[in-house]
């Protein structure tokens, strides 16, 4: 933790960087987001168990850029969601500084994009193990029993887009739900509307998910949202070979493709 | 207020005999927004066609379906009369009664109801379509050709005989490439220089052609009609409107050991050089790389010989920009060498040489001025070998294509040899003999029955060096697969026509696709031979696969009336078809993130950044941006833009959403 | 330094000498060679001809043991063995749904990370970067070495050295004070597995290497399969005959000449166990 | 109750398909009329949500086909498209939503017979899997639910 906290108290103090993103302790007792612009209080920085958050999310939001350069405490995904969002030019490689953090909770230092791409390149970049459970346990199920699981859970559903707002990856600052010419997805919070709405968002992050789980956890009603863009990344590992978020370079599977990728249903 | 107009045709009886086109007509007519509608004999004929501009006029029509036969028949027609009434060709479409409905189906009501559903969908399409108006694109009409050989000489003066002018940029010290190397040529035999070097002369003194040799294409922009081209003008070290081309400095030159690229390596030049006596331009250019100058700061020899004071050491390399309107890609090919074989020893054994090598040999303006002789010891080789096929058709190398010309060339080879060496013997061992071509076969059967060359099918395992001799090992599968060994004084292999160095390099410049061997890509392989997916770039010769002289000069007599027919007109027009990425008001301006994945996924490298900035100059968002020349519409960037940021003219989103809703829904 | 060892029958029987040198060459570097244990048949030559399964997996069983074993890295001398267990590897690894195939066949768990090396790439790792002041009497001979075909091929598979002209047991000899001759028959064929049934074509074609090499003034053929050793060394009395002349260039192995470069007698490294009598020591 | 008839929605591209189609009308092949074509310019341009809308309203079956691989008018829309409908597939499939209505083909401009059996055997599988209900089903809840909140 000394590392995390002296590197974020030597950016701010030598003005290298503006904000750091990181975790505090929240009055609840859970880890919340910090952005902290004062040097002296980078002492509230933490970082344990608790900490789960995908802060890159804010990395694209115009309240953080109003600071300026930010250094960001990062996680596997969290480092993968910044990879992505480079790629995608949403995020500039010079506007930005990584604190990295390793699985065992260890700082580390990641000086520049190369650094983190090789340490990327280290993990495990498939999805969680427990999640990874759940998948194969779904994948199990028949069809009609899949479609009444996810029916049920979808039936919950109250459009609040919380998935969407806590995903890093979902920084279009005007969605396709919200399009209205034509109306791709029903207004309504109902079944019709929901199930839409979650099958155009597990598409368009086909090949984009980084597999951190936080539209899962981010969902007041418990859908388990999580698992229909994990699902995704893991059939884009299976299909094309390539994991989200492990170069700057633009790379995306669904705006690429081999001549010779596999499939079996097209006659 | 839409007032759709609804035109049924009964095609004669195509239609009729299993659609009642009264009906359709009848129930359309009854839909909302449909101001007019009925059915005719033959809606395409010239009483048709009145028929619908009477009425367009007639009923101030907003839109009009035409349902008759497939759009890609008659679309144009109707698209037209609709013009001529005044009403936009874009507001008329087509319901395909015929081809989808009439013609497949048996006569019943499903039949009818299918082809009312037809015409529901596009009249309920055609209220949403907008007026559109063609793009029209401006045309410099100034050529690039890149590629002296050949065919880009070919191309530049095919489109400089039509008034346009050429610039023609060459990459080594002269025009001329691989055929000016040529010694005679298959199947005539006449002399290669003979044939070449007229033409060479005509490039250089035409009035329409600007000629930069020792230069290179370094980037391009732009598209159809309207590219910037960055040409870099390498340093000749001389000053060329001074220097006579005299030539006394290539003979005073000390340097004089640098293998010759021209005789592949068989003779060597000095340090500043012209690459062969008929080169075009005809004056010297220094090799900084082998120069004694260049290499320890000293020597300058050559300016002291040099009568007009012409030498400039400190001459820079210059780039200049220039706009021109179409390219012709002429850059050649260039051919594996003996070091790729590892079985024939690496290219360790000097007598075993490859075509070019063997060209020069033969060639009377060559380092042994035409005589056959081994570059090991110069004796005259009394037993010769030819390998065809050497790398070529063998997947196990990497490449499984046929290079179509050494069949030729090396019969035209062992012709040569024994015209030269009456005694030799000459050996060629092949896979097919593939001599598809004006008088080739008979040329090959010549060398057979006239020339007594002796031809094995059967390829070579391995060839080793023993006594000084070359043991070729190899295979006469005519005779059961009997083993061949020859004890040979010289072998030559016909290597595998490759891509020329640099080929893919140039291809990402110039944006043009190229294929797994680095050739260059056709925009279609039977349609568009000529044509790469990049419009208004051309492909002439051997770039694109290798070719023998009189293809690579069709090709490039092709590419070069596709370059004159782009200069015919003043401007470009084009169906506005294309894709266009939305506009909003400030601060937002346009729905579009700049993720930029539509970038990749453009076949046509059509989408382009365009920076919103204040008033200062300072960025405020960077959007997608359609370039309208460039794009052909096929829309897969508007299907994978998340945002729907990116939609696509004649099949908007909404235009396609209400087709499925209106085929779907009852009426 | 312990390293697994793979014999197969060879070593074991008429190749006892190529044995005897493997073993004595790791002890003087400091290798300990630990037996596959329990190990059997590779299939050579036979099981690939006859029945594909089969000749997977005999060697996915070898493999299987080895990894069950904890044997990271295999020391396979023999070339026809290495070929074997080498092409299954990759067959395996191509093909999933084989892998599980043969794994419910051998009824073990094979998971392919055994690494596989010939006695070269062992020389290559383990012998060569330590020879410095280890050379006690430099091999100052002219030889030509002889790679056969197993060794190197397919070049798909093994991706080992350059296939058309392999170089590697060139530049070992040359460290250990050789002279290694040009010699275009250093992956010929020598007959191979037609030794039992087709000796005269054995004769004929080990013939040619042999003639080669004596006539480039070779003073020994260096080797590294047992295969190739027996055609041209035992099998000399038929290929003198069938030659009708009188070669008498030796073959050894390169286990042999590694061995007496770096102090070794010719009993450690087996040379009195050859037909042709070698006249280096 | 009169017997079943599936309606079908056929999504091609301009180039290949469409003209193959025009092709089977040329030859006078038949075919199941149950299909009803929409054009498109690409593959490429065919958008996954134009398919749910299908369904949703009350197609039983849909086709998607366009030009053999390496055979697009655009050179690539065809290949993006084969990722896009792999992935989509995938997703479909998870979710419980039966890919067994949706048929993916190559049809190129040449192939007007197999345009029609293409057609015939997607509509005699549909025929058999008999109405899509599941889809509609949720739209219908969906209304319903509306109707209730009112």
């Amino acid at each position: 933790m000394i590392n995390l906290v002296s590197r974020a108290d030597e950016l701010l103090e030598s003005k290298a960087v503006q904000v750091v993103i990181g975790y505090e302790a929240g009055s609840t007792g859970k880890a919340r987001p910090a952005f902290i612009t004062d040097p002296s209080k980078t002492g509230s920085l933490i970082f344990d168990d608790r900490c789960v958050q995908n802060l890159a999310v804010y990395l694209t939001k115009k309240e953080v850029r109003y600071f300026g350069k930010a250094a960001i405490v990062a996680t596997l995904p969290i480092m993968r969601s910044i990879m992505m969002l480079i790629s995608e030019q949403q995020v500039f490689a010079e506007n930005i500084v990584v604190l990295g953090v390793s699985a065992e909770g260890k700082y580390i230092d990641i000086a520049g994009i190369e650094v983190m791409q090789q340490y990327i390149a280290t993990c495990d970049l498939g999805n969680p193990a427990k999640d990874q459970e759940t998948l194969a346990m779904l994948n199990k199920m028949s069809t009609q029993q899949k479609f009444d699981f996810w029916q049920k859970e979808l039936s919950k559903c109250i459009k609040c887009y919380a998935c969407r707002q806590a995903c890093p990856m979902c920084y279009c600052t005007r969605c396709a739900v919200e399009c209205n010419q034509p109306q791709w997805i029903p207004v309504q919070s109902n079944l019709h509307g929901n199930t839409d709405w979650h099958i155009l968002r597990a598409m368009h992050l086909a090949g984009r998910c980084i597999s951190c789980g936080e539209c899962g956890r981010a969902c007041p009603v418990n859908i388990p949202c999580h698992l229909l863009t994990m699902h995704m990344a893991d059939q884009v590992h299976n299909y094309f070979n390539v994991y989200a978020g492990t170069t700057d370079k633009m790379s995306s599977v669904m705006s690429t493709f081999e001549p010779n990728d596999k499939e079996s249903f097209i006659q | 207020m839409a007032r759709i107009g609804v035109f049924v045709c009964h095609c004669g009886e195509n239609i009729s005999a299993t659609v009642d086109c009264h009906k359709v007509a009848e129930t359309v007519g009854k839909l909302k927004h449909v101001a007019f509608s009925t059915d005719y004999k033959y809606m395409c004929s010239d009483p048709g066609q009145t028929l619908i501009k009477e009425a367009i006029k007639e009923h101030n029509l907003t839109g009009i379906v035409v349902s008759a036969c497939s759009p890609r028949m008659h679309e144009p027609t109707f698209r037209k009369a609709a013009a001529e009434a005044g009403l936009n060709p874009f507001l008329c479409e087509m319901a395909n009664l015929r081809e989808h409905c009439s013609w497949v189906h048996e006569k019943n009501d499903m039949t009818t109801d299918k082809a009312i559903d037809l015409v529901r969908t596009l009249v309920e399409k055609v209220k949403i379509n907008s007026a559109l108006q063609p793009i029209k694109v401006p045309v410099t009409k100034t050529a690039l050709v890149i590629g002296g050989g050949i065919a880009g000489i070919q191309s530049a003066l095919d489109i400089a005989n039509t008034g346009h002018k050429v610039i023609l940029v060459e990459r080594s010290p002269s025009i001329g490439g691989h055929m000016s190397q040529l010694s005679e040529t298959f199947p005539t035999l006449d002399c290669s220089q003979c044939i070449l070097t007229p033409r060479m002369v005509e490039v250089a003194q035409h009035p329409n052609i600007t000629l930069y040799t020792y230069a290179e294409v370094e980037g391009l922009d732009g598209f159809i009609g309207n590219f910037t081209v960055k040409i870099r003008k390498k340093s000749k070290s001389l000053d060329e409107k001074i220097c006579t081309g005299c030539g006394l400095c290539t003979t005073k030159c000390p340097q004089k050991k640098i293998p010759n690229e021209f005789e592949e390596g068989l003779g060597f030049r000095p340090a500043i050089y012209v690459p062969f006596p008929q080169a075009v331009p005809n004056k010297p250019v220094i090799d900084r790389e082998h120069c004694t100058y260049y290499i320890k700061g000293k020597c300058k020899v050559c300016e002291v010989v040099c009568p007009t004071k012409a030498i400039r050491f400190d001459q820079p390399d210059e780039v200049i920009e220039v706009q021109i309107g179409a390219i012709v890609i002429a850059t050649g090919f260039d051919i594996k060498r003996a070091d790729f074989f590892p079985e024939y020893g690496f290219g360790k054994y000097k007598d075993v040489i490859d075509g070019l090598q063997f060209e020069r040999l033969a060639s009377a303006s060559g380092p042994t001025s035409g005589a056959i002789l081994r570059p090991s010891d110069g004796q005259v080789p009394k037993n010769i070998v030819f390998v065809a096929c050497a790398g070529s058709r063998d997947p196990a190398k990497g490449i499984a294509y046929c290079s179509k010309i050494c069949c030729m060339y090396t019969a035209k080879h062992a012709m040569l040899y024994k015209h030269k060496v009456h005694e030799g013997k000459a050996s060629i061992f092949y896979m097919d003999i593939r001599s598809a071509g004006k008088n080739y076969e008979e040329f090959v059967r010549r060398a057979i029955e006239e020339d007594y060359v002796n031809y094995i099918r059967g390829r070579v395992s391995t060839i080793y060096e023993r006594d000084g001799k070359l043991i070729v090992k190899g295979v006469d599968t005519l005779l059961g697969g009997q083993p061949v060994e020859i004890v040979a004084d010289m072998v030559v292999l016909a290597t595998a026509g490759v891509a020329n160095h640099g080929a893919e390099e140039l291809a990402q410049r110039l944006h043009v696709s190229y294929d797994s061997h680095k050739f260059f890509a056709e925009a279609h392989p039977k349609l568009k031979p000529v044509e790469t997916n990049t419009a208004g770039i051309f492909l002439a010769g051997a770039c694109q696969n290798p070719k023998d002289i009189p293809d690579s000069v069709s090709q490039a007599s092709g590419a070069a009336v596709k370059v004159a027919a782009l200069f015919s007109q003043n401007e470009l027009t084009r169906e506005p078809l294309v894709a266009f990425v939305n506009r909003t008001a400030p601060p937002l301006y346009s729905t579009c993130v700049g993720c930029f994945l539509c970038q990749s996924v453009c076949p046509y490298q059509a989408i382009e950044r365009e920076d919103f900035k204040t008033r200062d100059g300072k960025i405020i968002k960077t959007v997608a941006k359609i370039n309208e020349g460039l794009c052909q519409g096929c829309g897969t960037c508007v299907a994978l833009c998340r945002s729907k940021s990116i939609d696509l003219h004649g099949y908007t989103n909404n235009q396609m959403y209400t087709e499925v809703m209106a085929l779907l829904n009852e009426y | 330094m312990k390293i697994g060892i793979y014999p197969g029958c060879s070593l074991t029987g008429s190749a006892r000498d190529y044995n005897e040198s493997v073993f004595a060459l790791a002890k003087a570097f400091d290798i300990e060679l630990v037996q596959v244990p329990d190990w059997n048949c590779c299939g050579a030559t036979a099981a690939h001809n006859l029945n594909k399964e089969l000749s997977l997996s005999l060697p996915a069983r070898i493999l299987a043991t080895a990894e069950k074993n904890g044997l990271d890295e295999v020391l396979v001398p023999c070339a026809a063995c290495y070929s074997r267990l080498a092409v299954t590897q990759h067959e395996l690894k191509m093909n999933p749904e084989l892998k599980n195939r043969i794994g419910e066949i051998i009824g073990m768990d094979y998971r392919g990370t055994t690494k596989l090396i010939n006695v070269i790439e062992w020389i290559d790792a383990y012998i060569i970067p330590n020879l410095e002041g280890r050379i006690t009497k430099p091999f100052d001979y002219k030889v030509a070495c002889y790679y056969g075909c197993l060794m190197v091929r397919p070049n798909k598979v093994l991706n080992y050295d350059r296939a058309e002209d392999p170089q590697t047991m060139d530049i070992a000899m040359e460290k250990i004070g050789a002279h290694p001759l040009y010699f275009p028959f250093k992956t010929e064929c020598c007959g191979a597995g037609l030794s039992v049934s087709r000796t005269e074509i054995v004769a004929k074609l080990s013939g040619k290497i042999i003639e080669d090499a004596e006539h480039r003034g070779a003073d020994t053929l260096i080797v590294a399969c047992p295969m190739c050793h027996s055609n041209l060394d035992m099998r000399r009395p038929s290929i003198n005959k069938y030659w009708e002349s009188d070669f008498k260039l030796p073959v050894m192995y390169v286990t042999q000449a590694i061995g007496l470069a770096v102090g070794l007698t010719a009993k450690d490294v087996g040379l009195q166990r050859h037909f042709v009598k070698v006249n280096i020591s | 109750m009169s017997e079943f008839e599936p309606k079908v929605v056929a999504f091609v591209c301009n180039w290949c398909t469409y003209a193959g189609a025009d092709l089977t009308g040329t030859s006078r092949i038949r075919y199941a009329s149950n299909v009803k074509i929409i054009r498109f310019p690409c593959t490429g341009r065919i958008d996954f949500m134009l398919l749910l809308k299908s369904f949703a309203n009350g197609a039983d079956g849909i086709i998607v086909s366009g030009c053999h691989p390496n055979d697009c008018h655009y050179t690539s829309g065809n290949f993006h498209a084969k990722r896009r409908w792999i992935m989509f597939k995938e997703l479909m499939d998870f979710m419980g939503i039966d890919m067994n209505r949706i048929t993916f083909s190559w049809v190129s401009a040449a192939e007007g017979a197999r345009w029609a059996e293409v057609v015939n055997t997607t509509v005699a599988r549909i025929r058999e899997l008999g109405p899509y209900v599941s889809y509609k089903q949720m739209v219908n809840t969906a209304v319903e639910e509306e109707v209730t909140n009112d």
